[in-house]
């Protein structure tokens, strides 16, 4: 659960409750990240794509323990109902994740849901699926004008201060 | 509270149904207020020999109902009432200083001086910040913690 | 051959009369323009029948579009009109076949087309076409920054790479200003000036001509005429590129993005002088600009403003000999200083 | 009667005693006063020599445990406080221990604590009983120490890092089944009464401490809690032998299996732990 203004001004009680109690809320989640990690992109309602997002991210953690872990494959056998994917899980998701600790997730707003209840809408992902990309890729070209500006003040800057350091030497 | 009230409650059916139970079956409260039930720790007669209904604090001498060590209650015991001195109670006080497993008094007289002639427990030895009230009391004491 | 000579044998005359009977800036200004506005009557009227040809573009997102477009009329602007309001706001530069085009000149065979914009992958071509308009933008306000009585002689624009840090623009001022050194609230001015022009989003119209009709249109300024025989001599097709951008007609060696709009933060840094030359004391304005969307933060503008202060060495051999210490030890021209030299607004 | 004269004579003496003392005192500031003054008078201008800095040496301190352990108020709590906060009372916590033994003790230890008491005979009370709760974290942790004495069962809540403690000596150093004792309360009193003469027990300075597996009877219900609920995980208690298998049955109605999965309640200490250790090991050998 994040900060928000709303959490601020409600006193402490910052617990997003969802569901019909503690345990209805954990099987909600549970099929959530099933169909996650089945699809590895789905579209849930903002409150609930926001909070499987935590567990999706802990869940690969796990996974990365390695599937001779006790307690990772146990996490995975709660978490994943239907089981074919737990093979998934760790042969096809961690070594994914190798290289990053954190931030295997990538949660974007959608318009609201129309037909039922406008109700917020999120799609969730793990990142490097092979779909095509939620947002199209930022191009930050170097040869822009202003990086070319830059490029050229960095290039007499380093030329100034190694005179100066020439000069200082002899 | 609730317990207290559900017991209340069924002690009262009780009592409506068979006119014989009279003893309670919930615990005492930690706090010492208005009908908490309590403990006699001297040896006065009053205060030891059985009776069928427990001593319960119909008065605290305080400015918020609560009593702590060293403060003085007014009990109902026996079918009369009495004075007592608080020597100890279950709600956990301050810091280092002791805690009991029950809201322990000792029966006073008006002018201040002790019913009995000996103290069975042990007695907060915070008790004696306030020497010169209950030097007596203090004197009869057996043991201090 | 013969005709250039009796061309420039009549020129000087023209020129020798011509200083003097001494015409207004404006005047001279009006008479270009006007000159210019002829020329393009006469080559748009080269095409009396519509024809038609085909523009494949190619770009992100516009792979397989063919446009069929009017020859001798359509622009590479024309055919960004039709694709979206981005496309029309957006392109600086256009590439036909592989060589780059300004955006609005006409079209006159079925070619391939790319509109360049300053977010390319490679925008270097864009970036020195920016460089290039700027330092004509900053050309076309001293030319008309200055009161009448004081004469202003564009040279030729120097081409400078963006990673120097400013773009220039030669110039020689009127012998009476010979020790004038502008101030701040001079360059200040000058900066107003240009985003006034920038504000009217002017564009820049281009014209292919032979020599001898830019020579007529520029026929008060010796030195012109001298740019537009080498730009003549250089070129392969013979032929010299006229840009005009409202009144101000300008040469360029080559071609200058879209219109004036495309600057968004322009500064004029300084005006250092350079040394005494071929036309008297040579002057070089030195600028810095950026384009909309690629706006610098003040903290990184600053720093680059101020390189844009120091004087741009020109990379060519061609300048070596105009690099001489500053004249301001040349004060024997004595000038009227408490007059000061710009035009009022 | 005879004890309360005894008492009062007791404590006149020693009221005596303070008055002479006071006495002593006041003699010897006015005679101190007039021999600085003449030293003054010789003309050699007194040199101020500061006296000598008392060296603390502890006797106390017993030997080191070679175990590696971290005393569980090291460990900050999950929250959003600043985490300089606890590093600075990381420091201040250490610097006491430098000062002040504080030994390896778990829930289940039997402690004897000197404390010093303005109201106690000889100004200091000792205390002995069973570790039952410790609690709290950095400065302000506490431990609780039960015993039942003369019948009366009686709970003392330390403060670990207070400056009143004179000596926390253990008695027996275990571990019991749970890491809270606080059913003792409602468990038969032979189970929580200590002897206050009691021996220190030996106890190896390595290798793991000994498990107690003692289960505990207790008294017929209500008890202060209900501990047969699976939110405390109770197993130092015989529930066979109070509870029916259908009242056991019956509070399993309010077990959480999900509980054990919910990865974001889980707070893994073990990294912070190691470096919180060897923190506090570089503090205490500076």
């Amino acid at each position: 659960m994040r900060l928000s203004f709303r959490a601020l001004i409600s006193h402490g009680r910052v617990a997003r409750r969802m569901g019909l109690g503690p345990e209805s809320r954990i099987n909600m989640l549970r099929c959530i990240l099933t169909g996650l990690v089945r699809h590895e992109r789905i579209e849930t309602t903002r409150a609930r794509a926001d909070e499987v997002r935590f567990y999706a991210e802990k869940l690969i953690d796990y996974a990365k323990k390695g599937d001779t872990d006790e307690k990772s494959m146990r996490m995975a056998d709660f978490w994943l109902t239907e089981k074919d994917l737990i093979p998934k899980l760790f042969k096809v998701l961690a070594p994914r994740f190798e290289n990053q600790s954190t931030g295997y997730t990538r949660m974007a707003r959608i318009p609201n849901r129309k037909n039922l209840d406008r109700a917020q809408m999120a799609v969730l992902e793990y990142k490097g699926n092979p779909f095509p990309p939620l947002f199209p890729e930022k191009r930050v070209s170097e040869f822009s004008l202003i990086n070319q500006l830059l490029k050229g003040y960095r290039e007499e800057k380093a030329q100034v201060a190694a005179t100066k350091t020439d000069s200082q030497t002899p | 509270m609730t317990l207290l009230n559900l017991a209340g409650t069924i002690l009262t059916q009780m009592t409506r149904l068979s006119h014989s139970r009279a003893f309670s079956v919930s615990t005492a409260a930690a706090a010492i207020q208005k009908l908490t039930r309590i403990r006699v720790v001297d040896n006065s007669p009053l205060g030891n020999t059985p009776y069928h209904r427990p001593p319960r604090v119909i008065h605290v001498y305080t400015k918020n109902g609560v009593g702590k060590v060293g403060d003085k209650v007014l009990l109902a015991i026996k079918g009369q009432k009495k004075k007592a001195v608080i020597v100890g109670h279950k709600m956990p006080g301050e810091r280092m200083t002791p805690r009991f497993d029950s809201n322990n008094v000792v029966l006073i007289e008006e002018n201040g001086n002790p019913t009995g002639t000996r103290i069975k427990v042990p007695i907060p030895s915070h008790l004696r910040k306030m020497e010169g009230e209950y030097s007596k009391l203090l004197a009869i004491a057996n043991r201090f913690v | 051959m013969s005709c250039r000579t009796a061309c420039q044998m009549l020129q000087r005359r023209l020129t020798s009369t011509a200083a003097a009977t001494r015409l207004s800036a404006a005047e001279v200004r009006s008479q270009r323009s006007a000159l210019f506005s002829k020329e393009q009557a006469r080559q748009r009227s080269l095409y009396p029948r519509i024809e038609k040809i085909e523009v494949q573009m190619e770009g992100p997102g516009l792979q397989g579009t063919l446009l069929v477009m009017n020859k001798g009329m359509s622009t590479p602007h024309s055919c960004a009109r039709h694709l979206t309001e981005w496309h029309v706001n957006s392109a600086a530069l256009a590439l036909v076949d592989g060589k780059p085009w300004h955006v609005h000149r006409p079209l006159t065979h079925s070619c391939s087309m790319t509109l360049l914009t300053f977010k390319d992958n490679d925008p270097q071509l864009v970036n020195q076409a920016y460089w290039r308009s700027c330092s004509a933008l900053l050309g076309q306000v001293l030319d008309g920054a200055f009161k009448d009585e004081f004469s202003v002689e564009l040279l030729k624009i120097p081409e400078v790479p963006v990673t120097s840090g400013a773009f220039c623009c030669d110039l020689v001022l009127d012998p009476q200003l010979d020790s004038w050194k502008p101030s701040e609230e001079n360059l200040r001015s000058f900066t107003r000036e240009a985003h006034q022009l920038i504000h009217k989003d002017l564009p820049w119209e281009p014209l292919e001509v032979l020599p001898s009709v830019a020579l007529e249109v520029f026929s008060h300024s010796r030195c012109k005429q001298q740019e537009v025989e080498e730009l003549a001599a250089e070129s392969s097709s013979g032929t010299v590129t006229l840009y005009r951008c409202g009144e101000h007609v300008l040469l360029s060696g080559g071609p200058l993005v879209a219109r004036t709009g495309l600057c968004y933060q322009y500064e004029v840094a300084a005006i250092h002088t350079v040394g005494e030359g071929q036309w008297g004391l040579h002057r070089r304005a030195q600028g810095l600009s950026l384009p909309t969307n690629l706006t610098a933060h003040h903290t990184v503008w600053r720093k680059l403003r101020r390189r844009a202060e120091k004087l741009v060495e020109l990379p060519t051999s061609s300048t070596s000999e105009t690099v001489t210490p500053p004249i301001t030890s040349q004060a024997e021209v004595e000038l009227p200083q408490t007059t000061p030299p710009l035009a009022q607004q | 009667m005879a004890a309360c004269l005894r008492r009062t004579g007791e404590v006149l003496g020693s009221l005596r005693v303070l008055r002479n003392i006071q006495q002593q005192n006041e003699r010897f500031v006015s005679t101190s006063f007039p021999r600085h003054a003449a030293s003054r008078g010789d003309g050699q201008p007194p040199k101020f020599t500061p006296p000598p800095k008392p060296v603390i040496v502890d006797k106390t301190q017993s030997e080191e445990s070679l175990r590696r352990f971290l005393s569980p108020e090291f460990i900050p709590p999950r929250q959003r406080s600043n985490p300089v906060k606890f590093s600075m009372e990381r420091k201040d916590m250490i610097k006491r221990r430098k000062a002040f033994n504080i030994p390896e003790f778990y829930v289940g230890s039997v402690l004897a604590v000197t404390m010093s008491d303005p109201y106690a005979s000889g100004n200091s009370s000792r205390f002995v009983g069973i570790c039952i709760q410790r609690s709290g974290s950095g400065l302000g942790a506490t431990f609780i120490l039960r015993n039942v004495i003369d019948h009366q069962g009686v709970e003392m809540c330390y403060e670990l890092y207070n400056p009143r403690l004179q000596k926390i000596e253990v008695l027996k150093l275990e571990k019991r089944l749970d890491d809270n004792l606080m059913y003792l309360r409602d468990a038969l009193p032979e189970y929580s009464t200590f002897n206050f003469d009691m021996k220190p027990i030996p106890h190896s300075l390595s290798g793991d401490v000994p498990v107690n597996q003692l289960k505990v009877r207790m008294k017929p219900k209500p008890w202060s809690k209900r501990w047969e609920r699976p939110k405390f995980n109770i197993q130092g208690i015989r529930f066979d032998l109070c509870l029916t298998e259908e009242q056991m049955a019956h509070a399993q109605k309010w077990a959480e299996p999900w509980h054990q999965y919910d990865m974001l309640k889980e707070y893994d200490t073990s990294s912070l732990e190691e470096q919180i250790l060897q923190e506090v090991q570089k503090g205490l050998a500076k």
